[in-house]
Protein backbone atom coordinates (compact mmCIF):
# COMPACT_ATOMS: atom_id res chain seq x y z
CA UNK A 1 0.00 0.00 0.00
CA UNK A 2 1.43 3.09 -1.09
CA UNK A 3 0.23 6.40 0.98
CA UNK A 4 -0.11 9.47 -0.84
CA UNK A 5 -0.06 12.75 1.29
CA UNK A 6 -2.33 16.16 -0.17
CA UNK A 7 -1.32 19.50 0.46
CA UNK A 8 -3.25 22.72 -0.53
CA UNK A 9 -5.58 22.49 -3.59
CA UNK A 10 -5.00 19.23 -4.19
CA UNK A 11 -6.24 17.97 -0.54
CA UNK A 12 -9.17 20.35 -1.73
CA UNK A 13 -9.62 18.17 -4.61
CA UNK A 14 -9.14 14.33 -2.98
CA UNK A 15 -11.04 15.52 0.47
CA UNK A 16 -8.39 14.25 2.62
CA UNK A 17 -4.85 14.78 3.63
CA UNK A 18 -3.53 11.18 3.31
CA UNK A 19 -5.30 8.83 0.46
CA UNK A 20 -3.92 5.48 -0.02
CA UNK A 21 -2.96 3.23 -3.71
CA UNK A 22 -2.95 -0.60 -3.00
CA UNK A 23 -0.22 -1.50 -4.99
CA UNK A 24 3.08 -2.83 -4.55
CA UNK A 25 5.39 -1.05 -6.83
CA UNK A 26 4.61 1.47 -9.55
CA UNK A 27 6.42 4.82 -11.52
CA UNK A 28 5.61 8.46 -10.05
CA UNK A 29 3.74 8.94 -13.69
CA UNK A 30 1.71 6.07 -12.98
CA UNK A 31 0.43 7.09 -9.39
CA UNK A 32 -0.18 10.61 -11.16
CA UNK A 33 -2.34 8.97 -13.54
CA UNK A 34 -4.39 7.17 -10.72
CA UNK A 35 -5.06 10.37 -8.59
CA UNK A 36 -6.15 12.03 -12.67
CA UNK A 37 -8.36 8.99 -12.91
CA UNK A 38 -9.58 8.90 -9.03
CA UNK A 39 -9.86 12.62 -8.51
CA UNK A 40 -9.39 15.15 -11.28
CA UNK A 41 -5.85 15.83 -9.69
CA UNK A 42 -4.09 17.41 -12.56
CA UNK A 43 -1.69 20.13 -13.55
CA UNK A 44 1.84 21.61 -12.18
CA UNK A 45 3.21 19.78 -9.64
CA UNK A 46 6.41 18.28 -8.28
CA UNK A 47 6.36 14.83 -6.57
CA UNK A 48 8.25 13.42 -3.07
CA UNK A 49 9.13 10.42 -2.19
CA UNK A 50 9.66 9.87 1.34
CA UNK A 51 10.35 14.05 1.35
CA UNK A 52 12.66 14.02 -1.58
CA UNK A 53 11.64 15.39 -4.68
CA UNK A 54 11.45 12.59 -7.07
CA UNK A 55 11.48 12.20 -11.23
CA UNK A 56 8.12 10.58 -12.78
CA UNK A 57 10.20 7.72 -13.72
CA UNK A 58 11.06 7.03 -10.15
CA UNK A 59 9.61 4.20 -8.55
CA UNK A 60 7.50 3.77 -5.75
CA UNK A 61 6.89 0.74 -3.96
CA UNK A 62 4.38 -0.29 -1.13
CA UNK A 63 4.88 1.52 2.50
CA UNK A 64 6.73 4.64 0.82
CA UNK A 65 4.79 7.75 1.26
CA UNK A 66 4.43 10.01 -1.52
CA UNK A 67 3.94 14.04 -1.25
CA UNK A 68 2.14 16.04 -4.35
CA UNK A 69 3.60 19.58 -3.90
CA UNK A 70 2.16 22.16 -5.69
CA UNK A 71 4.19 25.34 -6.87
CA UNK A 72 5.45 26.22 -3.07
CA UNK A 73 4.55 29.62 -1.76
CA UNK A 74 5.97 30.14 1.23
CA UNK A 75 8.40 32.74 2.12
CA UNK B 1 15.90 28.17 22.99
CA UNK B 2 15.63 26.43 20.52
CA UNK B 3 18.73 24.89 19.02
CA UNK B 4 17.52 23.42 16.26
CA UNK B 5 18.81 25.59 13.27
CA UNK B 6 15.76 24.76 10.64
CA UNK B 7 12.04 25.06 12.18
CA UNK B 8 8.44 25.18 11.00
CA UNK B 9 6.36 26.24 14.07
CA UNK B 10 2.78 26.94 13.99
CA UNK B 11 3.74 29.74 16.77
CA UNK B 12 4.95 33.50 16.60
CA UNK B 13 8.88 33.71 15.76
CA UNK B 14 10.81 35.33 17.62
CA UNK B 15 13.26 37.61 15.55
CA UNK B 16 15.50 37.96 18.54
CA UNK B 17 15.84 33.80 19.24
CA UNK B 18 16.24 33.09 15.25
CA UNK B 19 19.26 36.12 15.25
CA UNK B 20 20.85 34.71 18.39
CA UNK B 21 21.13 31.12 17.23
CA UNK B 22 23.88 32.53 14.47
CA UNK B 23 25.72 35.33 16.36
CA UNK B 24 29.27 33.66 16.93
CA UNK B 25 32.63 35.10 17.97
CA UNK B 26 34.15 34.49 14.41
CA UNK B 27 31.13 36.61 13.15
CA UNK B 28 30.90 40.52 12.40
CA UNK B 29 28.13 40.94 10.47
CA UNK B 30 24.61 39.31 10.93
CA UNK B 31 21.38 39.71 8.36
CA UNK B 32 17.92 38.77 8.95
CA UNK B 33 14.97 38.72 6.51
CA UNK B 34 11.69 38.69 8.09
CA UNK B 35 8.91 38.35 6.00
CA UNK B 36 5.36 39.77 6.92
CA UNK B 37 1.85 39.47 5.72
CA UNK B 38 1.08 42.38 3.44
CA UNK B 39 -2.48 44.08 3.62
CA UNK B 40 -2.19 44.75 -0.66
CA UNK B 41 -0.63 42.84 -3.59
CA UNK B 42 -1.44 44.67 -6.91
CA UNK B 43 -4.31 46.36 -5.41
CA UNK B 44 -6.46 43.93 -4.05
CA UNK B 45 -6.66 43.48 0.11
CA UNK B 46 -5.51 40.69 2.07
CA UNK B 47 -7.58 40.34 4.98
CA UNK B 48 -5.61 37.27 6.32
CA UNK B 49 -3.23 34.49 5.18
CA UNK B 50 -2.89 30.84 6.11
CA UNK B 51 0.36 29.10 5.51
CA UNK B 52 0.46 25.07 5.06
CA UNK B 53 3.33 23.01 5.30
CA UNK B 54 4.95 19.85 5.03
CA UNK B 55 6.65 19.77 8.05
CA UNK B 56 9.28 16.95 8.20
CA UNK B 57 10.31 17.75 4.53
CA UNK B 58 9.61 21.26 4.90
CA UNK B 59 12.25 20.95 7.36
CA UNK B 60 14.83 18.80 5.70
CA UNK B 61 14.27 21.24 2.48
CA UNK B 62 15.33 24.45 4.50
CA UNK B 63 18.83 22.51 6.31
CA UNK B 64 19.46 21.81 2.57
CA UNK B 65 19.05 25.34 1.96
CA UNK B 66 21.78 26.02 4.83
CA UNK B 67 23.66 23.10 3.30
CA UNK B 68 23.93 24.95 0.35
CA UNK B 69 24.64 28.71 1.64
CA UNK B 70 27.64 26.77 3.13
CA UNK B 71 28.91 25.60 0.23
CA UNK B 72 28.65 28.66 -1.57
CA UNK B 73 29.68 30.33 1.05
CA UNK B 74 31.92 28.80 3.79
CA UNK B 75 32.15 30.86 6.33
CA UNK B 76 28.28 31.46 6.51
CA UNK B 77 25.59 30.18 9.31
CA UNK B 78 22.24 30.26 8.68
CA UNK B 79 18.78 29.85 10.96
CA UNK B 80 15.68 29.78 9.11
CA UNK B 81 12.25 29.41 11.06
CA UNK B 82 9.20 29.54 9.31
CA UNK B 83 5.86 29.64 10.11
CA UNK B 84 2.60 27.72 9.63
CA UNK B 85 -1.38 28.20 10.17
CA UNK B 86 -3.41 31.90 10.27
CA UNK B 87 -1.44 34.84 10.39
CA UNK B 88 -2.46 38.53 9.89
CA UNK B 89 -1.44 41.14 8.09
CA UNK B 90 2.32 42.10 9.98
CA UNK B 91 2.58 39.25 11.13
CA UNK B 92 6.11 37.62 10.83
CA UNK B 93 5.92 34.55 8.71
CA UNK B 94 9.26 33.60 7.87
CA UNK B 95 12.80 34.86 9.56
CA UNK B 96 15.94 33.93 7.97
CA UNK B 97 19.09 34.86 10.13
CA UNK B 98 22.90 34.26 8.22
CA UNK B 99 26.06 35.42 9.85
CA UNK B 100 29.36 35.93 8.62
CA UNK B 101 32.81 37.45 9.34
CA UNK B 102 32.23 40.10 6.61
CA UNK B 103 29.30 41.64 5.34
CA UNK B 104 28.72 42.06 2.01
CA UNK B 105 28.36 37.60 2.20
CA UNK B 106 25.59 37.82 4.97
CA UNK B 107 23.47 40.37 2.41
CA UNK B 108 24.27 37.66 -0.57
CA UNK B 109 24.41 34.38 1.48
CA UNK B 110 20.52 35.97 2.97
CA UNK B 111 18.89 36.69 -0.35
CA UNK B 112 19.86 33.32 -1.75
CA UNK B 113 18.11 31.89 1.20
CA UNK B 114 14.61 33.84 -0.03
CA UNK B 115 14.81 32.56 -3.28
CA UNK B 116 15.41 29.31 -2.56
CA UNK B 117 12.42 29.30 0.09
CA UNK B 118 10.70 30.06 -2.86
CA UNK B 119 11.74 27.64 -5.24
CA UNK B 120 11.72 24.24 -3.33
CA UNK B 121 10.22 24.61 0.38
CA UNK B 122 7.24 22.81 0.55
CA UNK B 123 4.88 25.56 2.21
CA UNK B 124 1.92 26.94 0.74
CA UNK B 125 -0.09 29.90 1.22
CA UNK B 126 -3.74 30.66 0.79
CA UNK B 127 -4.83 34.09 0.64
CA UNK B 128 -8.11 35.21 2.24
CA UNK B 129 -10.03 38.48 0.10
CA UNK B 130 -13.17 40.40 0.74
CA UNK B 131 -14.46 38.25 -1.78
CA UNK B 132 -13.01 34.90 -1.93
CA UNK B 133 -10.24 32.82 -0.98
CA UNK B 134 -7.31 31.17 -3.31
CA UNK B 135 -3.87 28.60 -2.30
CA UNK B 136 -1.33 30.85 -3.99
CA UNK B 137 1.49 29.17 -6.21
CA UNK B 138 3.97 29.70 -8.50
CA UNK B 139 5.12 33.34 -7.26
CA UNK B 140 7.90 33.02 -9.06
CA UNK B 141 6.66 32.31 -12.57
CA UNK B 142 8.69 29.04 -13.35
CA UNK B 143 5.94 27.50 -14.78
CA UNK B 144 6.24 24.18 -15.26
CA UNK B 145 8.34 21.47 -13.68
CA UNK B 146 9.16 18.87 -16.45
CA UNK B 147 11.07 16.83 -14.24
CA UNK B 148 9.31 16.69 -11.80
CA UNK B 149 11.40 18.50 -9.10
CA UNK B 150 12.02 21.86 -8.73
CA UNK B 151 15.30 23.62 -10.62
CA UNK B 152 18.70 22.73 -9.69
CA UNK B 153 17.63 20.31 -6.88
CA UNK B 154 19.40 17.24 -7.11
CA UNK B 155 18.69 14.38 -4.36
CA UNK B 156 21.54 13.37 -2.02
CA UNK B 157 20.57 9.76 -2.34
CA UNK C 1 8.85 51.40 22.72
CA UNK C 2 11.37 54.81 21.76
CA UNK C 3 9.70 55.60 18.42
CA UNK C 4 12.96 57.77 17.35
CA UNK C 5 14.13 56.31 14.25
CA UNK C 6 17.65 57.23 14.28
CA UNK C 7 19.41 56.22 17.47
CA UNK C 8 22.81 56.31 19.34
CA UNK C 9 22.47 55.04 22.84
CA UNK C 10 24.99 53.53 25.27
CA UNK C 11 22.54 50.69 26.28
CA UNK C 12 22.07 47.18 24.66
CA UNK C 13 20.18 47.29 21.80
CA UNK C 14 17.23 45.53 20.93
CA UNK C 15 16.75 43.61 17.41
CA UNK C 16 13.09 43.09 18.39
CA UNK C 17 12.75 47.05 19.00
CA UNK C 18 14.53 48.46 16.26
CA UNK C 19 12.57 45.92 13.29
CA UNK C 20 9.29 46.93 15.29
CA UNK C 21 9.40 50.45 13.33
CA UNK C 22 9.38 49.81 10.68
CA UNK C 23 7.04 46.74 10.37
CA UNK C 24 3.67 48.44 8.74
CA UNK C 25 1.10 47.00 6.93
CA UNK C 26 2.30 47.58 3.58
CA UNK C 27 5.41 46.44 3.98
CA UNK C 28 6.05 42.51 3.04
CA UNK C 29 9.64 42.63 4.10
CA UNK C 30 12.32 43.65 6.12
CA UNK C 31 15.99 43.33 6.16
CA UNK C 32 17.97 43.63 9.39
CA UNK C 33 22.06 44.77 9.45
CA UNK C 34 23.36 43.60 12.37
CA UNK C 35 26.80 44.52 13.38
CA UNK C 36 28.47 42.51 15.97
CA UNK C 37 31.60 42.95 17.16
CA UNK C 38 34.44 39.99 16.22
CA UNK C 39 36.99 38.31 17.64
CA UNK C 40 39.42 38.39 14.86
CA UNK C 41 39.93 41.05 12.85
CA UNK C 42 43.49 40.11 9.77
CA UNK C 43 44.51 37.50 12.69
CA UNK C 44 44.52 39.62 15.59
CA UNK C 45 42.66 38.96 18.24
CA UNK C 46 40.45 41.90 19.67
CA UNK C 47 39.38 41.67 23.32
CA UNK C 48 36.99 44.17 23.20
CA UNK C 49 35.80 47.34 21.03
CA UNK C 50 35.02 51.13 22.48
CA UNK C 51 32.64 53.04 20.63
CA UNK C 52 32.65 56.87 20.77
CA UNK C 53 29.77 59.34 18.64
CA UNK C 54 29.43 62.84 18.23
CA UNK C 55 25.66 61.94 19.33
CA UNK C 56 23.87 64.86 18.07
CA UNK C 57 25.47 65.28 14.84
CA UNK C 58 25.49 61.45 14.44
CA UNK C 59 21.90 61.41 14.78
CA UNK C 60 21.25 63.73 12.39
CA UNK C 61 23.67 62.11 10.17
CA UNK C 62 22.17 58.79 10.30
CA UNK C 63 18.41 60.86 9.61
CA UNK C 64 19.86 61.82 6.76
CA UNK C 65 20.93 58.50 5.53
CA UNK C 66 17.19 57.32 6.22
CA UNK C 67 16.18 60.48 3.87
CA UNK C 68 18.57 59.49 0.74
CA UNK C 69 17.26 56.00 1.18
CA UNK C 70 13.52 57.16 1.07
CA UNK C 71 14.65 59.24 -2.01
CA UNK C 72 15.90 56.26 -3.49
CA UNK C 73 13.76 53.58 -2.70
CA UNK C 74 10.37 55.85 -2.15
CA UNK C 75 8.37 53.04 -0.24
CA UNK C 76 11.21 52.29 2.02
CA UNK C 77 11.01 53.33 6.10
CA UNK C 78 14.45 52.95 7.70
CA UNK C 79 15.70 52.97 11.18
CA UNK C 80 18.97 52.91 12.92
CA UNK C 81 20.41 52.42 16.65
CA UNK C 82 23.66 52.64 16.92
CA UNK C 83 25.64 51.69 20.42
CA UNK C 84 28.23 53.30 22.12
CA UNK C 85 30.83 52.61 24.41
CA UNK C 86 32.38 49.43 25.69
CA UNK C 87 31.49 46.23 23.72
CA UNK C 88 32.70 43.15 24.30
CA UNK C 89 32.83 39.87 21.76
CA UNK C 90 29.23 39.25 20.27
CA UNK C 91 28.07 42.27 21.32
CA UNK C 92 25.85 44.28 18.97
CA UNK C 93 27.15 47.57 18.07
CA UNK C 94 24.36 48.69 15.15
CA UNK C 95 20.51 47.86 14.01
CA UNK C 96 19.68 48.72 10.46
CA UNK C 97 16.24 47.69 9.81
CA UNK C 98 14.43 48.66 6.50
CA UNK C 99 10.73 47.82 5.39
CA UNK C 100 9.59 47.97 1.85
CA UNK C 101 6.74 46.29 -0.02
CA UNK C 102 8.66 43.75 -1.98
CA UNK C 103 11.97 42.02 -0.67
CA UNK C 104 14.83 42.84 -3.00
CA UNK C 105 14.35 46.68 -2.38
CA UNK C 106 14.78 46.18 1.86
CA UNK C 107 18.16 44.23 0.70
CA UNK C 108 19.24 47.03 -1.22
CA UNK C 109 18.42 49.77 0.83
CA UNK C 110 19.69 47.84 4.05
CA UNK C 111 23.38 47.24 2.17
CA UNK C 112 23.19 51.35 0.63
CA UNK C 113 22.35 52.02 4.91
CA UNK C 114 25.87 50.28 6.49
CA UNK C 115 28.23 51.60 3.57
CA UNK C 116 27.14 55.78 4.02
CA UNK C 117 27.19 54.68 7.74
CA UNK C 118 30.67 53.92 7.48
CA UNK C 119 31.37 56.86 5.20
CA UNK C 120 29.55 59.59 7.07
CA UNK C 121 28.37 58.88 10.73
CA UNK C 122 30.68 60.81 13.39
CA UNK C 123 31.38 57.33 14.86
CA UNK C 124 34.48 55.93 16.03
CA UNK C 125 36.22 52.58 17.45
CA UNK C 126 38.79 51.94 19.31
CA UNK C 127 40.16 48.13 18.97
CA UNK C 128 41.63 46.79 22.04
CA UNK C 129 44.15 44.29 21.78
CA UNK C 130 46.24 42.02 24.19
CA UNK C 131 49.13 44.38 23.13
CA UNK C 132 47.47 47.34 23.06
CA UNK C 133 44.78 49.61 21.51
CA UNK C 134 44.36 51.82 18.39
CA UNK C 135 41.21 54.71 17.42
CA UNK C 136 40.83 52.91 14.03
CA UNK C 137 39.82 55.09 10.80
CA UNK C 138 39.23 54.91 7.25
CA UNK C 139 38.28 51.19 7.06
CA UNK C 140 37.00 51.80 3.69
CA UNK C 141 40.27 53.47 2.63
CA UNK C 142 38.37 56.66 0.99
CA UNK C 143 41.97 58.05 1.51
CA UNK C 144 42.31 62.04 1.92
CA UNK C 145 39.53 64.30 2.36
CA UNK C 146 40.35 67.11 0.10
CA UNK C 147 36.88 69.17 0.50
CA UNK C 148 36.89 68.53 4.25
CA UNK C 149 33.90 66.58 3.63
CA UNK C 150 32.91 63.14 3.05
CA UNK C 151 32.08 62.11 -0.63
CA UNK C 152 28.01 62.62 -1.74
CA UNK C 153 27.41 64.60 1.33
CA UNK C 154 26.31 68.11 0.50
CA UNK C 155 24.27 71.16 2.96
CA UNK C 156 21.30 71.31 3.07
CA UNK C 157 21.51 74.90 3.85
CA UNK D 1 34.53 82.50 21.16
CA UNK D 2 34.71 79.30 19.08
CA UNK D 3 34.38 75.88 20.86
CA UNK D 4 35.70 72.98 19.19
CA UNK D 5 34.56 69.50 19.91
CA UNK D 6 37.60 66.86 20.26
CA UNK D 7 37.02 63.06 19.93
CA UNK D 8 39.01 59.84 19.44
CA UNK D 9 42.76 60.14 19.01
CA UNK D 10 41.90 64.24 18.24
CA UNK D 11 40.67 64.24 21.81
CA UNK D 12 44.09 62.35 23.06
CA UNK D 13 46.32 65.17 21.41
CA UNK D 14 44.47 67.79 22.71
CA UNK D 15 44.03 66.43 26.16
CA UNK D 16 40.50 68.12 26.04
CA UNK D 17 36.82 67.00 24.66
CA UNK D 18 36.32 70.55 23.90
CA UNK D 19 38.83 73.21 23.18
CA UNK D 20 37.84 77.14 22.57
CA UNK D 21 39.17 79.59 20.35
CA UNK D 22 39.46 83.18 20.73
CA UNK D 23 38.30 84.44 18.07
CA UNK D 24 35.54 86.55 16.69
CA UNK D 25 35.68 84.79 12.49
CA UNK D 26 38.31 82.42 10.82
CA UNK D 27 38.17 80.10 8.17
CA UNK D 28 38.08 76.13 9.15
CA UNK D 29 41.15 76.14 7.37
CA UNK D 30 42.47 79.22 9.64
CA UNK D 31 41.34 77.21 12.57
CA UNK D 32 42.79 73.80 11.35
CA UNK D 33 46.22 75.92 11.33
CA UNK D 34 45.75 77.04 14.70
CA UNK D 35 44.78 73.65 16.39
CA UNK D 36 48.07 72.26 14.64
CA UNK D 37 50.02 75.06 15.97
CA UNK D 38 48.58 74.39 19.26
CA UNK D 39 48.30 70.87 19.71
CA UNK D 40 50.14 69.28 16.31
CA UNK D 41 47.07 68.41 15.13
CA UNK D 42 47.18 67.30 11.59
CA UNK D 43 46.19 64.68 9.14
CA UNK D 44 43.23 63.75 7.22
CA UNK D 45 39.63 64.63 9.11
CA UNK D 46 36.57 66.44 8.29
CA UNK D 47 35.06 69.74 9.84
CA UNK D 48 31.81 69.77 11.45
CA UNK D 49 30.14 73.63 11.80
CA UNK D 50 26.83 73.23 14.25
CA UNK D 51 26.83 69.43 13.10
CA UNK D 52 27.16 69.97 9.43
CA UNK D 53 29.99 68.98 7.47
CA UNK D 54 32.02 72.24 6.10
CA UNK D 55 34.75 72.99 3.66
CA UNK D 56 38.11 74.49 4.17
CA UNK D 57 36.84 78.08 2.90
CA UNK D 58 33.84 78.36 5.23
CA UNK D 59 33.68 80.95 8.03
CA UNK D 60 33.18 79.71 11.55
CA UNK D 61 32.22 82.64 13.81
CA UNK D 62 32.18 83.31 17.38
CA UNK D 63 29.91 81.06 19.81
CA UNK D 64 29.65 78.20 16.48
CA UNK D 65 30.98 74.80 17.30
CA UNK D 66 33.33 73.02 15.65
CA UNK D 67 33.48 69.27 15.57
CA UNK D 68 37.07 67.87 14.29
CA UNK D 69 35.88 64.32 12.52
CA UNK D 70 38.43 62.35 11.79
CA UNK D 71 38.09 59.04 9.58
CA UNK D 72 34.62 57.14 10.98
CA UNK D 73 34.55 53.80 11.82
CA UNK D 74 30.96 52.66 13.15
CA UNK D 75 28.68 49.82 12.04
Amino acid sequence: MINVLCFAHIKELTGAEKVQIQQDEMTVEQLLNELNYRYGVSGDFMVAVNEEYADKEDIVKSGDTVAIIPPVSGG
Amino acid sequence: MNEKLFIITDQPISVEEVTAKVIRREAGAVTNFIGTVREFTKGKRTLYLEYEAYPAMAEKQLARIGAEIQERWPDAVTAITHRTGRLDISDVAVVIAVSTPHRKDAYDANEYAIERIKQMVPIWKKEHWEDGEQWIGDQLEIGRYPSGRPEGVVNRD
